[in-house]
């Protein structure tokens, strides 16, 4: 077997062959030290441009050698998902595994080919390094280990969201996405790697690296309790949210970001109705305070803050004008994207914690302001924006010249109108497209096609309306054309026949103000029956009455409120759309917010009553 | 200076008396030690006593996710780290159903065949320093800091290379590694000559070593001695053949053995086997080029990774014999128990307190060196 | 081949304050001696961890540390330098700190690795102590886990400059401290913890008594203190058990 | 060769009571067995299907089911597969059999199981300390025993306040983090 002569026994002089290695050159190295591999592991350097603090690394490190330190200079805007903190290296725990280099979300961290440092012992600080740019010595040495595309162990790629395709959800108005399997959850959520940047990002610091922990745990009941903390319309937000969490992910520097509206979603609707509102009730007081609260309008503001005040053992009762709560959700919002019934059930769990609507009743017709503030304690108006603007372009006092919050309301409420066959939208936010799309489902259920043209004044490349919605709207045959401004209704003999638009050179003038320019030249005649305005909406305050508008300060046409939406009466607040614009989760932060101002008032009137019950 | 309390103590009455061996001794590989009792320089009695090298890694990884301990693993044995890795990989991916893409399973190989040559490499080094034979020692460790050099470009450290993951490897290979690799090969076969002459063929080593720490096939079986020091008492068996995992099954190399039983032909075991191991890195850099795919199957987010509940036996053969993991999951993102079977936790123990007795005190480091005991893998 | 000061070293070496004797001659003769001291360095060959995996090719042909005077010596008591090589389980410490006390002075502590500092990579283990210059004085610390032959040798330079400079003088204070150093291995070994060496008659030897070297901790010790005795060997155990 | 051998391995694994065994591949095969009849099991595996060598004894700690669970790993040289024999046995006394009369390099995993896991057993030749020789602490691969905890109790970590922090502290800024705040 062995192909060594061993067992010869051969000369004792053999070893002296090794006599020739005398001529042969050493292979001793220089002194100095060499210079290491391409992918060596040696001290680490950081790209503070591209990190964004968001502690990935510190939670992979085996050895918890990293600690995160706040650097006052750096930026910080929690909107886009970036602090102003830096990791800081032990190197007197760091095995140069290298693992916060392939798990870094932004690729901002690196090992150089640098691999000297020795010290004192009086000088052992120096093993502790916040790495920037310039290595540990503050010399450059070329980069070692560093990310690459096989070996990064951030997944970029979301699951994907199934969703009825553009022929088949076309002439209904059943829900688009179909909403994660618990399969897909689990996956979707292991994505995550619980920074924090959609916490700070959201309006209204939804506990959402806990919920998604939660999810991927498999305890769904737990992820709807930590986002009832915060959010009491996790139905509508799992489901039409501008997820300004999701903007900020920080798997969204390189990739696609965690779909944590989409997770949101999939917890609400994985646990029973029922069991919410088990869940919502925890920690609900078990006294009554005796105070009471009227809140004007049932929408997510309004009943945010109903859920926190009745919670504290408040009485609280919520007047809405129509026969539905929701407000813009249920009348701004068509039902594919937010189906009536995961609505009804977010206001379900309010009002199985007591709080009262009382529908149908609107506030300066069947009761007065007056009669609200005698009765009650405090007041709050969170009525939000019910009107349309008009682009008072010639022609659009035409009665087929209609305002898209008009029509949702109407298709909403089921209340019968003449379809047009072929439709121009002026306007290119999101309620353009979701009047676009509604109308653009009654036309298929009608005529059996699409005709809707759709013109925003905005370029595609600053458009208002999220790319999900335009790229949904065209697969459902919808044009849309941007950078086309309005210049007037055409109308023929009475009857309205299309729209002409011009081509927009700017929109914004130098200082900033809102002043479209116009190349006349470019003009386009868009037909149609029907031509519906979606610039914007504006809030209906005449519900005040005259005495109080004259006494309530005012701003630009707005109530004027302070930050915490208290008004110039003490009684008062404000809340919602109509201080902040339409959003729904600015809108439920806006409740929440409103609610802890109104308690911390609730509180001083008792300790008034107190007072005076002493002194009396 | 001599301390004031200084007391000279009372000799035994006869010749025998009893001596600690190590840890700091010369003649100890790593950090361990040995109580022997002696009559002159006769061993009567020796005893293991091991734990100066544990840390309790069984401990600290049901303490750390499964993906942090894969910078763990390779500390249980320095000198031969890569199986670590592999083999807890393999545990992990066989509990987990991950399938390993095939370029992965060759580079893993690629590295183990490093390591072993790396590891025989210092192992007779060593065992020629405790014959006094200190060229060889500097030959071969030399020479070894040359796979070193290639273990750097390949995976960024130079002994730890902490290169496979739980699903693969950690980066690709380098471009035109693979040459350089097969010209470090033609280097390395080239040297064997000149350590042959040196040592292996030296009279002077092969009388040393002739009949020190003998076993017999049968002693060997009896006493659960693995790898090349079985090998040496002339049973063919080796993890890589006849428990096949990785591409081992595609590869075509020989087993060698000897006959002896003792230092001798543990060595000459271990020489042999550089030849095969450098056979089968030309295979695999043969094959290497033209397996195309990724270096790693997916694997989630190692923050929020559970592998799924079970168990698994892996078993590696590393330079020092036969290794395995049993890993234990519950389900969860750590594991709930890792226990490592370390080739010399029989060797340096058991085999080690035997093969010892009636030998001479100045044998127990030929012994403990020619059964490349690693103190390490015994503490854990 | 390359000269020595071509390692670079990180911190330029500052002159020791304090006893430069006055006499010329005496000057040169201890500049003289530091300068010996410095270029030839033994070694105690012991592989207290897995960093000492390095030191075989830094002390062999290819990175030759003997260029620089280095070489492993087999005993404590001829040993200048005493390397530790990463992680001390606190079975080894109490070896190292037997075989430190047993080392003639001036002698050297170099830590290596990031084990010796904070507790590197095996911080949660039970089993290892931490912070290595809460046991013993140390001179110079190497970075790396483990740190490449080339780190290894610029540590030993940068302590080689330290002697030449008269700077490395981190043994004394075993002795000036010793009550420090003593309660830190008794709170790790227990209160009845000793070691064969007199430290308190080295440093009345040396003349290095400070209020610090007697203290709470040295009470303790002359307390337990025992006459040395052939400690009970295991051996002897097993016979026990069998018979 | 190895097939028929399985089939073998069925027949004679079939005489003993309360086993349940599953093949889980080619040369892998799981055994649950009765802690009385592991013995027996080892005997007849060793001596009429040439199991020879004991590839590992593992203790895992079921704290939950307060149970020890031990996986004796026994590999044939002959067929080339592997038996791994589970049994357990209450955690509390922890007491078991030696099987160091069948294969003698159980010595070694059932010192080191007694010495991790507190699990003695009864006729092997040495249950003396081994590795923790200088340890007083509870057996520490139990799972009630915190690694974690017991070194922040009884160790102290490095303080660094190097001069980047200090000037970054006066700054307004500083440590925000620390990484045993985070742990998963």
């Amino acid at each position: 077997m062995s192909d060594i002569p061993y067992k010869d026994k051969g000369s004792i002089l053999r070893p002296f062959k090794s006599l020739q290695f005398f001529a042969r050159p050493a292979v001793t190295q220089p002194l100095e030290p060499r210079p290491a591999s391409d992918n060596y592991r040696g001290f680490h350097v950081n790209d503070w441009k591209k990190c964004i603090g968001c502690s990935t690394c510190q939670k992979v490190c085996d050895n918890a050698a990293i600690t995160m330190v706040r650097v006052p200079g750096l930026p910080e805007d929690p909107v886009k998902g970036i602090r102003n903190e830096r990791p800081a290296i032990d190197y007197g725990r760091c095995c140069w595994c290298g693992l916060c280099v392939d798990i870094c979300p932004t690729g901002s961290i690196s090992l150089t080919t640098e691999y000297v440092h020795t010290c004192r012992e009086d000088e052992l600080d120096s093993y502790f390094v916040l790495p920037d740019p310039n290595g540990i010595h503050g010399e450059h040495f070329p980069k070692g280990w560093d990310k690459t595309a096989d070996a990064d162990l951030v997944d970029l790629e979301r699951q994907p969201m199934g969703e009825l395709p553009g022929e088949e959800r076309i002439d209904s108005f059943d829900e688009i996405v179909e909403g994660y399997t618990e399969q897909q959850a689990i996956v979707e959520a292991s994505r995550c790697v619980q920074c924090g940047m959609c916490h700070d990002a959201c309006p209204t610091h939804m506990h959402a690296p806990e919920y998604i922990r939660a999810i991927w745990e498999g305890d769904v009941e737990e992820a709807v309790r930590q986002m009832y903390r915060t959010n009491p319309f996790s139905h509508v937000c799992g489901r039409v949210c501008t997820h300004r969490c999701e903007s900020a992910c920080s798997i969204g520097r390189r990739g696609e970001p965690v779909a944590i509206r989409w997770l949101k979603r999939y917890a609400m609707d994985a646990v029973p109705d029922l069991r919410i509102r088990e869940i919502a009730a925890e920690g609900k007081v078990d006294y009554i305070s005796g105070r009471r609260i009227a809140i004007v309008g049932a929408g997510p503001a309004g009943l945010t803050a109903a859920y926190d005040l009745i919670r504290k053992g408040h009485k609280v009762t919520v007047f809405e004008a129509l026969d539905k709560p929701g407000g813009m959700t249920r009348y701004g919002i068509p039902e594919y994207r937010l189906p009536y019934d995961r609505l009804d059930a977010d206001v379900a769990v309010i009002t199985s914690l007591g709080v009262q609507i009382q529908y149908n009743t609107r506030v300066g017709r069947d009761v007065t302001m007056d009669e609200l503030r005698r009765d009650h304690d405090a007041v709050l108006i969170a009525i939000g924006l019910q009107l349309g603007r008009s682009t008072r372009i010639p022609g659009s006092d035409h009665p087929q010249v209609r305002r898209a919050v008009d029509l949702l309301r109407m298709i909403t409420r089921g209340e019968s109108f003449e379809v047009p066959e072929r439709a121009v939208v002026i306007g290119g936010g999101n309620v353009a497209m979701d009047i676009a799309r509604s109308l653009a489902r009654l036309q298929k259920q009608q005529f059996g096609k699409v005709q809707i043209t759709v013109c925003a004044l905005e370029d595609f490349e600053h458009f208002l309306a999220d790319p999900e919605e335009v790229t949904e709207a065209r697969e459902e045959g919808i044009e849309i054309l941007d950078s086309r401004g309005p210049k007037e209704v055409v109308i023929e003999d009475g009857r309205l026949t299309g729209l002409k638009t011009l081509g927009v050179i700017s929109i914004f003038d130098e200082q900033g103000r809102f002043a479209p320019r116009y190349d006349q030249q470019d003009e386009q005649f868009h037909p149609g029956d029907m031509v519906i305005e979606s610039i914007g909406q504006m809030s209906d305050v005449s519900l005040l009455g005259e005495e109080l508008t004259e006494r309530l300060e005012w701003n630009r046409g707005r109530l004027k409120v302070d930050e915490d939406g208290h008004s110039s009466e003490p009684w008062l607040w404000a809340a919602g759309d109509m201080v902040f614009g339409p959003d729904v989760v600015h809108a439920v932060a806006d409740g929440h917010r409103v609610a802890a101002s109104m308690e911390r008032y609730l509180a001083e009137l008792d300790s008034e009553k107190q007072d005076d019950g002493r002194t009396s | 200076m001599r301390p004031e309390n200084y007391q000279a103590r009372s000799q035994p009455p006869s010749n025998e008396f009893e001596l600690n061996f190590g840890p700091n001794h010369p003649g100890i590989e790593g950090n361990y030690a040995f109580r022997v009792k002696l009559n002159g320089d006769q061993v009567l009695e020796a005893r293991a006593d091991a734990g100066y090298l544990h840390r309790g890694f069984e401990k600290l990884m049901e303490g750390r996710l499964w993906i942090q301990n894969i910078a763990l693993v390779p500390r249980i044995c320095v000198p031969d780290p890569v199986p670590m890795e592999v083999c807890y990989s393999l545990a992990i991916e066989e509990i987990g159903g991950l399938e390993v893409p095939e370029r992965a399973k060759w580079i893993r190989v690629m590295q183990l065949e490093m390591s072993r040559l790396a590891a025989h490499l210092f192992a007779f080094g060593g065992h020629a320093a405790t014959t006094g034979m200190y060229t060889t020692m500097f030959w071969g460790v030399a020479d070894r800091d040359l796979i070193l050099d290639r273990f750097e470009e390949l995976t960024g450290g130079r002994v730890y290379s902490i290169y496979n993951i739980p699903g693969g490897v950690r980066r690709d290979v380098p471009e035109g590694f693979l040459d350089r690799l097969s010209s470090l090969l033609d280097y390395l076969e080239s040297r064997l000559p000149d350590y042959d002459n040196l040592f292996f063929t030296n009279q002077v080593f092969v009388k040393r070593a002739r009949g020190v720490g003998a076993m017999t096939q049968e002693q060997a079986l009896k006493w659960g001695v693995t790898g090349p020091n079985l090998r040496a008492t002339g049973l063919e068996f080796d993890v890589r053949r006849d428990d096949p995992y990785l591409v081992y099954d595609q590869l075509d190399f020989e087993i060698p053995t000897e006959s002896g039983g003792d230092a001798l032909a543990r060595n000459l075991v271990r020489r042999a086997e550089l030849k095969q191991s450098i056979r089968i890195l030309r295979q695999v850099i043969e094959r290497l080029p033209s397996i195309e795919g990724p270096i790693r199957c997916p694997i989630p987010n190692p923050l929020a990774w559970n592998v799924p509940a079970g168990e698994a036996y892996t078993r590696v053969e590393s330079s020092k014999g036969e290794l395995a993991y049993y890993v234990v999951s519950t389900g969860g993102d750590k594991p709930y128990r890792v226990h490592v079977r370390g080739p010399s936790s029989m060797h340096a123990v058991q085999v080690l307190e035997k093969l010892a007795l009636g030998a001479r005190l100045e044998d127990i480091a030929q012994i403990m060196f020619s059964l490349d005991a690693c103190p390490p893998e015994v503490d854990r | 081949m390359s000269k020595l000061d071509n390692i670079p070293v990180r911190h330029q070496p500052t002159e020791a304050a304090g006893r430069k004797r006055t006499n010329p001659l005496a000057h040169v003769f201890d500049e003289l001696v530091k300068f010996c001291q410095s270029r030839s360095m033994f070694m105690l060959h012991y592989c207290t961890g897995c960093g000492a995996i390095e030191l075989p090719p830094a002390m062999t042909s290819r990175f030759d540390m003997e260029r620089l005077g280095i070489q492993p010596m087999v005993t404590p008591r001829q040993a200048d330098i005493l390397l530790i090589t990463g992680y001390v389980s606190i079975k080894t410490l109490k070896r190292i700190i037997l075989t430190y006390e047993q080392m003639q002075s001036p002698k050297y502590v170099i830590g290596i690795c990031s084990c010796t500092v904070n507790g590197g990579m095996y911080w949660q283990s039970y089993a290892t102590a931490k912070v290595l210059k809460d046991y013993l004085p140390v001179d110079v610390y190497i970075a790396g886990c483990m740190p490449r032959p080339e780190a290894v040798i610029s540590g030993m330079r940068e302590l080689m400059s330290d002697i030449k400079s008269g700077r490395a003088q981190n043994w004394k204070r075993y002795y000036e401290n010793y009550d420090h150093y003593l309660g830190n291995q008794q709170k790790l070994f227990g209160e009845d913890w000793q070691t064969p060496t007199d430290i308190i008659a080295e440093a009345r030897h040396y003349g290095l008594m400070t209020d610090r070297t007697l203290g709470e901790h040295t009470a303790l010790l002359e307390k337990h203190q025992r006459p040395l005795e052939a400690l009970e060997m295991r051996l002897s155990a097993r016979e026990k058990q069998k018979t | 060769m190895s097939k028929d051998l399985n089939i073998w391995l069925d027949d004679l694994l079939g005489d003993i009571e309360n086993i349940q065994f599953k093949r889980k591949s080619s040369r892998r095969v799981r055994v649950d067995v009765g802690s009385e009849a592991l013995p027996a099991l080892l005997e007849l595996l060793q001596g009429r299907a040439s199991y020879v060598h004991l590839s590992a004894i593992s203790c895992v700690d079921w704290i939950e089911d307060e149970e020890f669970e031990l996986v004796y790993h026994v590999w044939s040289y002959e067929t080339r597969s592997l038996v791994s024999a589970h049994t357990r046995i209450p955690r509390e006394p922890g007491v078991y059999l030696s099987i160091y009369d069948l294969y003698q390099p159980a010595a070694f995993f059932e010192r080191d199981i007694h010495e991790m896991f507190g699990v003695f057993f009864e006729g092997s030749p040495d249950m003396e300390k081994f590795i923790l020789t200088e340890w007083d602490g509870p057996p520490p691969m139990r799972k009630e025993f915190d690694s974690e905890a017991f070194v922040n109790q009884h160790f102290e970590w490095e303080q660094y306040h190097p001069q980047w922090l200090k000037d970054l502290e006066e700054e307004g800024g500083g440590v925000t983090t620390r990484p045993e705040d985070i742990r998963l």
